[in-house]
């Protein structure tokens, strides 16, 4: 609440006109809700993504399906802390930042980030890294090592997740530069993962039996579960975005909360028309889909317009887990590429369109706009596609990717873990 | 001795349990299983995929019994179970060489 | 914490006479809370309540029974953006809102409702809204047809819910200037949401086999985890209704805490005395129960109070759920009438009785206030009965309010979704 | 935010010598942030600690375990408020607090703790007694009587939890006087509960087939899910030990996060050399494992030492669980001990090593220290094994601990509360 | 009329009900069983207690058909089923003396 | 050969594998059932409703072997079973006209 003191002091005391040379102080109130969006984030991820995706898989896979979230809470957070928060927002030029900041090197209890700690914002932004790694594993799901599992996301951290955010997000970044709006990380997050999945997916193979065996999920429960605390914990997400508790972060839940509802109604009435049927899944996948969608706008577009950004998502990803999925033919078992690739480019597209006047205190040019948010998606996918590859198959050749026939056969949770639920 | 199988619809099993308590059954063994027969399965459509589920739950019942108490209780099943659609399930009879009941070592009808 | 501050500098400059005067401003401390607290609320329908009343059905109902709450967040969103935030809070008359803020018409990122932005406060009571529809699809688990349902709760919305909401919390509504008090929801939620949940059993008719064959619960664990996020959201449900992050929302956390242990150990105590054996769902509900007491009262009474509502509570709604149960003859699957009518009602009663002038600032006559608080319920409890009936009446009509029985026996999962659990 | 508004106003107006003669007032962040880590370390305990150690135990047992959790937020809310507060943070001597406070006389809205209403740490401090509580029944998992568990938990918070918090935490208690570090709870909760836990073992004696048949956990989906809730609860835990929404909250679960992601990574390392394979319930047991080692020092150290703390402390744990466990030969059936006493000892000495200048402010004389830690290490632990083992004599004698062998064989759910999941 | 119980690996469900549908078997009944034989288990070890499992997840399959079916259906699932490791399974084949199909009353052969 | 059906209590299987190890017996298939019998069930309340559960949780095995086996078998799995309560189980022996293994298409006594 910082600059509202700062105005009625100013204001009682007369002039004002000193009251911008101030220095930003520390604010408890935002730093209270980032605190909170830091626990809701990571929330989202463990046990939110972890059941989401658990309950989707067969019985046999499921521990380690979840413990693909929770590993990559592990090992993100440590990599973050030594070397990817400076990659990403330290200072460094437009395509990556310095090492000043490896092991959050002087960064002590007071140095602020606007009105918040540094080392809050740090741990914020950590959260956002966590989830886009735990997004990916859904394409590898059912055949991934373990020991490549982690090996690709402590690679894929500082080479490919660093730099693009700090393309996007840092001030020296090219696409921060250009103008490219992401409010909350639909390219950084969402592209970004959809995409490093399916080439994942691609170069990891289908998984013995697709198309002919019964996959069906082994208990949607887990995954209902899940997704409902993805849903709450957007806010955080979301909210959070706006690095303040006022009238921006609220208005940020608020769209979130608009296009997760009606991308959840659109889902689950074409599903109907076209499958005869609405399913429960349909609906907490429609709900990520508006989700992911309203990302890159939350903090720019209207109640309005996130409606229709809900609506457009729902239907969208719908087609993108199906149809498009189809057409793709790479087995990206838990939708990675058609719900956050696919709900993150209509949401970056959309955002030029229905960027408000009235939220963003300024006006939008819909063409240039429309045209800079292109590039972004187009350099983002580019750039995470060219780089998991790499990865993937350096990793391939070294330890490899996938487990052995029979292992696979015999589920991860007992191959992978020695594990299983009864 | 013989051995009664019986596989039914799941709901059917509290019904069939009352039938033969009144024809004085002491013991019964009921499985959970999945069937595959006339009545025709559903379709599950998750994420693009779709399963055909041929096999529907069902119980099944096993009934030691001696060879006259094995009419009726045949009857005492059908009667209960008998909806006249299909799925309604089978009844199978084999027999049975030799019972045994752990608690007491007592064998054949003792140990029914 | 705006008040603190203007007092703080009022209190430097000397006169302080002009503080009353300040326009009030936004607090972020404020906001940080109730951002969460709109968190919290959400949490306690998705996934709380979705699993609370999971947990309780067969194991065909499961998936079924969740997204009956699920899609309560979805529908009820977008109606209470368009429709329902207008009618509730628009300024309006004695009945119902105005159509002024027809899809939040007006309401920009700095208009304030207090300390914090309105735009909060739409999606605070918003998630209220959410769950007291999700508490009815308790009464009709196992058998409703799901578009009914979809049906039902838009028309349910927009015609009881609003203007109910109006009367009692809208500072132009006639039960508030009656001096009715309902601090959290008590009347508002829970006796609405259980009358109507019991004129809808009525109508829809009990469940095949109700009282012949065996419907045990077939997970309690998913129960007993719905219930604890219910009990942890419910912070955010009665210390957010302080609508502040201060003494009085911590006031009223620690009467919820303590009532919802109290009516745990009572629910517990008397199901052994009576029974033999305390249940954990007995201690679950027992929780609930006295969370529902303490709504109305949270902010008004002390802890004496609130412990001594909590032992009530747990004791009458056991009764609730058992004695009064069987003497109604409904098939309120899983007894929104008995929990949360009728520990609403004795919440109602009670807070005239509790509430305590050392934490309210101000004497409260029992004698009248009684009567108020009864004329509350009783409007409340005839209003939400007799358009419930005439809504489900019409769906039923127009399109059936149940499944077929085959459908009822093979469940909803299956019949209305194409899923299952394994 | 309080202190910066006082230092802004007292900036403006001039001199600021008078700005330490004012009284502290409350500050809404630091209020909102302390409401919602009150939150946080419920959900720790419900459902967190209750899926943690539901999810560990054999099926028939699973409901049972949950209650013990459950019933531990009911049993020491309602003694807490009576008794535990005054006894622990009433003003007192050395040893005890004293009775001026009991049923939380004096306490007000008004009342302040710090920056924060006074009842509001009550309720903070309140979630920590339930936790302590609930961790110690991990030690005496599927075979303790119910109404023995109730019993014991009531003695325990007033003649164990009770006094231990006023010596570290209360101004008056002879270790907090001592100068003993123990920021969020190392001695105080998992020391404590951990040593308890072993003694009641003891007491109870092995289950029935112990170490001859499989108790192999039944679900561990669940012991994840708890695993991450107490994970992102512990932010409440540990951040909200500041008591205040600042640099110092948000340090303390950087630390945290870091701890609990690097003996995540530890224990699996160590797990695959030694046993062949990382199992996901060593990747959620070596999350609490570096949570409960970060506990003494999350405000204390820097990152690099959180790093340090985790990847010895999952190691230390991993041992814990395994060969000091067989060594110890007590049934602690869920490593109460392993897990929270042999974390919180490493954690309180490496406090003392790692305490970092820079965090704290001072400089922190090694030695001394050191052996300060170990005293306080002792006395905690020497005291609560003591009484422990009084109370559970006690209890045993007059209505005892254990169930009767046929209620074991057939699992706690049923003999105990006359359920079971299906 | 016979009953064909073959225990065979879960995952070879789907294969072994299409050949059998090639065979035009009508009806079959699968249970989830643990199978203890020659292929040996894995050890599960948590927080330090090792359990040795010895028993697998295996599918049982029922089969009642007439007597000149049961060697082309036991061709038929071996033939899907053998891959010549440890644990394919097993067959057995018994006796059956009765069969009633509860919907229509019908017996013997009529009611397969 | 001869099918030995044993329904026992469920923590009792660890010990009857042990001693059936003890026999040689190379294989056997378990199937989680639920028996009614002597021994009786249990009451459950769930808010107010009140169900008599008759099922208790057994453990079924079924056991493939020779003839001359099957006494000392019989008598290996009544040994450990053997407590003199209610529900200590039931033994049930049937004959088998043929054993396969899928594997090595071997049958009879070499399948085994
Ligand atoms: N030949 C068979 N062998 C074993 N089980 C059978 C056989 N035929 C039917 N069943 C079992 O009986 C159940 C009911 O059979 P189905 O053909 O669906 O009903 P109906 O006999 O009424 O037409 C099946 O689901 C299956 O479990
Ligand atoms: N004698 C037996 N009686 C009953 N079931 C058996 C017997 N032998 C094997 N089985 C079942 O067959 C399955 C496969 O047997 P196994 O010995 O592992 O394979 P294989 O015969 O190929 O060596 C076992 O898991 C068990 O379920
Ligand atoms: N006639 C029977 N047919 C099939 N199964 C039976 C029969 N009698 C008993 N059983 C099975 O054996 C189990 C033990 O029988 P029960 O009568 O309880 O024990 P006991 O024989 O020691 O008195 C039952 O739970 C049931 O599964």
């Amino acid at each position: 609440m910082k600059k509202y003191i700062v105005f009625l002091v100013a204001l009682v005391m007369s002039g004002g006109a000193w009251a911008a040379e101030l220095p930003p102080t520390l604010d408890s109130g935002d730093t209270a809700w980032i605190l909170v969006s830091t626990v809701l984030v990571l929330l989202m991820t463990i046990p939110g993504l972890a059941l989401f995706y658990g309950g989707m898989v067969r019985k046999k896979n499921v521990l380690a399906t979840m413990g693909h979230s929770v590993s990559a809470a592990a090992v993100v957070t440590v990599i973050w802390v030594v070397l990817g928060y400076t990659l990403a927002f330290g200072e460094g030029g437009l395509w990556v930042g310095d090492l000043s900041k490896i092991l959050l090197n002087g960064i002590t209890k007071d140095t602020l980030s606007g009105t918040i700690p540094e080392i809050l914002f740090v741990i914020f932004q950590m959260t956002f890294a966590i989830i886009t790694l735990a997004i990916i594993s859904g394409s590898v799901a059912d055949r991934i090592k373990f020991s490549a599992w982690i090996a690709f996301m402590a690679l894929w951290v500082v080479l490919v997740y660093a730099p693009i955010t700090h393309w996007v997000w840092a001030p020296t970044g090219w696409l921060f530069a250009k103008g490219a709006l992401d409010f909350a990380g639909g390219t950084v997050v969402h592209i970004n993962s959809g995409v490093a999945g399916l080439v994942l997916a691609y170069v990891i193979g289908n998984r013995i039996g697709y198309g002919r065996e019964s996959m069906a999920p082994h208990n949607l429960v887990l995954s209902v579960i899940g997704a409902s605390l993805i849903w709450v914990g957007w806010f955080g997400f979301n909210g959070g975005s706006a690095l303040a508790a006022n009238g921006s972060a609220a208005y940020a839940i608020v769209t979130t909360q608009v296009a997760a509802a009606a991308a959840t109604l659109s889902w689950l009435f074409f599903e109907r028309m076209l499958h005869g049927k609405a399913s429960i899944l349909g609906a907490a996948s429609g709900a990520v889909a508006g989700l992911v969608v309203i990302t890159p706008a939350a903090g720019f577009v209207d109640v309005k317009g996130a409606l229709i950004m809900g609506l457009i998502g729902g239907a969208v990803c719908l087609w993108g887990t199906n149809g498009l999925k189809r057409m793709l033919k790479a087995d990206d078992a838990l939708d990675a590429f058609g719900l956050h690739a696919v709900g993150g480019i209509v949401g970056a597209i959309l955002t030029a369109i229905f960027a408000s006047e009235m939220i963003m205190g300024k006006k939008i040019e819909l063409i240039p706009q429309l045209l800079t948010q292109i590039e972004g998606v187009v350099a983002v996918a580019i750039y995470s596609a060219v780089m998991t590859f790499i990865i993937a198959k350096v990793i391939d050749i070294l330890i490899g990717l996938r487990v052995g026939n029979d292992d696979e056969r015999m589920g991860l949770d007992l191959s992978q873990h020695g594990e299983r639920i009864e | 001795m013989k051995l009664i199988t019986a596989i039914i619809k799941p709901f059917q099993l509290d019904n069939v349990r009352e039938a033969l308590a009144a024809l004085d059954v002491k013991g019964l063994t009921v499985t959970e299983v999945k069937g595959f027969g006339r009545q025709k399965g559903h379709t599950e459509l998750y994420r693009g995929a779709e399963y055909v589920i041929d096999f529907l739950p069902k119980v099944k019942l096993e009934i030691v019994t001696n060879a006259e108490m094995v009419d009726s209780i045949i009857d005492a099943i059908i009667s209960v179970t008998k909806t006249g659609k299909m799925g309604d399930g089978k009844i199978f009879v084999a027999n049975v060489e030799q019972v045994i009941r752990i608690r007491t070592a007592e064998t054949g009808w003792d140990a029914i």
